[in-house]
């Protein structure tokens, strides 16, 4: 059983990349794959690598990077929604790429459960 | 399929949308602040129990826990899941519609 | 970070996607987002639904008309949505007629089933997307 | 005072909090999509008629038109204002409570 | 960059500030960083206020755990809100009644008013912020 | 008549920052003061001068830039706000500058009117 997991709004503003980040763990814990995490709408700032959370709260765009280091997950950013936003390759995390929103659908087809988390 | 909702029932109409759609027999996982649908002493809380008959509902502890809930502040018929149950819930009950 | 590094599109899968639509259009960006969503996962040939339920209905409403907020308008691409061979579009008739809506009011044809049928329709797809 | 209502009223329970807290002769501006709160043929059409002997109602045009709404389906009671419009109000109804 | 970079706290001019909380807490960060507000309008020796309705009444429920969330809490800075002289607290009954709370819930003292009280209340300010 | 803007939302995701700049274009117009505008909160995403919307939508980030060179406006972005979703020095567009929380509770002071714009 593999999943796909689809992040819609960025960090700290909302809980969706906790509650994504918390089910990939419980995933991968549990023995399942991680086809792909994708990174859609404002889901594209939890790739940014300046993001510097205060030292008592938790660091999700690291937080990410180490999970997807640990496990070799594919963090994909969707190239047309971080254009807008500004996010582009000088900004990226370790671990995570820019690619097209097809990686998405690919997900869609190649995964057994797409998981979306959002507002 | 499993229908999933994460916001407030009192601030958003995603449970209701949720619950006038979800076929008998589906499951229905409450999560982020969609766990205040499943709190006790609430009109929310008495629909919920009301269609746990035809629905398997669910609950996340840890975002119950965040909000200073627990288990015993639950209504009837709603089962508390972690994390790794939300995972399972995926894997047994086949597509997830989220009700964002 | 173009489209062209695709691996390539043709997966040999075909599965139920459906877009389901339930925000206004504009306050939010969802509406026009979900459109690139939609033509991509035609790109990949799959069997692509979209529904518009609660004020998703408002997105293909006609007449919208962006000039004085200045914002993209999405309609066009609705409009191109049939050549695209997308064509298994659904209105909730609950969520249109407690907006005063009818099926005259919307830019593309579109089939109008009530909340059971939409409920159904929910139920046997894959992959349900949107927001 | 001034009161500002951007959600849809189906969506969200801005618009009720609003009506429900708004003193007696102020004002309420309907704009992004709290403007479908001000069409016929609606029951927060009728909701906002009815109480605009008591508030004074006003809705963004250039929010309306980009949802493909013009000023006749704008039920009665209610004036269509421009960005200046809701500048003016500003400037004439004192402190401004957006109610996010 | 740091708030020393300020030119002054001191303006001699004093305004009713109202922080009107409507979100429930985690799901979505306001609760958390309207708080930065609130401290920093004390320090600028602001006249303060604090309502609580609709979903708010929630942010301020005694027994909140956020360590499996991993999440940050601010009951804490709630609790230190006394410290800075923040003591005009409004929870609207209304909305506490509703979600089956009671005063007794709550971490910090507060005062009860019914929504025409509040209504009142936000009717005789200066400043509304919150989110 | 002075007034305060505060902007609480992202560019594109939300209505916020479009309402926000088309209010205070029209009072700059009606000859008005702009105290100054205040990006708090995912509103920090505004000063991103690496977005890149497609050419036939708006540019949000120019738009407040340019506004800005034209009637010398005080843009300002959360110091605490813009740290924890990684908006530094270097992302920033003309015309913006990062500031302390204060700033804010200075422009209600200020300002005749303060005027929030969020979801």
């Amino acid at each position: 059983m593999k999943f796909g997991i689809l992040v819609n709004e960025g960090p700290f503003n909302h809980q969706a990349s906790d509650s994504a980040y918390k089910f990939t763990e419980a995933a991968l814990a549990k023995g399942y794959g991680i086809y792909r995490v994708f990174f859609y709408y404002d889901g594209v700032n939890n790739a940014n690598k300046l993001s510097e959370p205060p030292s008592d709260d938790r660091h999700i765009v690291r937080r990410w990077s180490e999970l997807g280091k640990k496990y070799n997950l594919d963090l994909v950013v969707c190239v047309a929604a971080a254009l807008r936003r500004g996010i582009k390759d000088e900004l990226l995390a370790e671990g995570f790429r820019i690619s097209g929103l097809g990686q998405l659908i690919e997900a869609g087809i190649q995964s057994d459960r797409l998981v979306m988390f959002g507002d | 399929m499993l229908h999933t909702v994460n916001k407030s029932p009192f601030e958003r109409n995603a449970l209701d949308a949720c619950l006038t759609h979800a076929k008998k027999g589906s499951a229905v996982l409450l999560f982020e602040d969609g766990v205040y649908a499943a709190t006790k002493g609430t009109a929310p809380g008495n629909t919920v129990a009301g269609v746990a008959k035809d629905l398997k509902i669910f609950v996340l502890g840890p975002d119950l826990k965040a909000r200073g809930y627990d288990e015993s502040q639950v209504v009837a018929g709603v089962t508390v899941v972690d994390y790794g149950g939300f995972v399972d819930l995926v894997v047994e009950h086949g597509p997830v519609t989220a009700w964002l | 970070m173009s489209q062209g590094d695709e691996p390539s599109f043709e997966t040999g899968v075909v599965k139920k996607f459906l877009y389901l639509n339930r925000k206004a259009p504009y306050g939010t960006v969802y509406a026009l987002e979900v459109l690139e969503m939609v033509l991509i996962s035609a790109a990949f040939e799959q069997d692509v639904h979209l529904a518009f339920v609660d004020d998703g209905v408002y997105q293909i409403r006609k007449g919208q008309d962006t000039k004085s907020v200045e914002m993209k308008s999405f309609l066009p691409t609705y409009r191109a949505l049939e050549g695209y061979d997308i064509e298994k579009l659904y209105v909730e008739k609950e969520s249109m007629e407690e907006r005063g809506l009818t099926s005259g009011d919307f830019v593309v044809p579109v089939e109008v089933i009530d909340r059971a049928a939409m409920g159904s329709l929910i139920d046997s797809m894959d992959v349900v997307l949107g927001g």
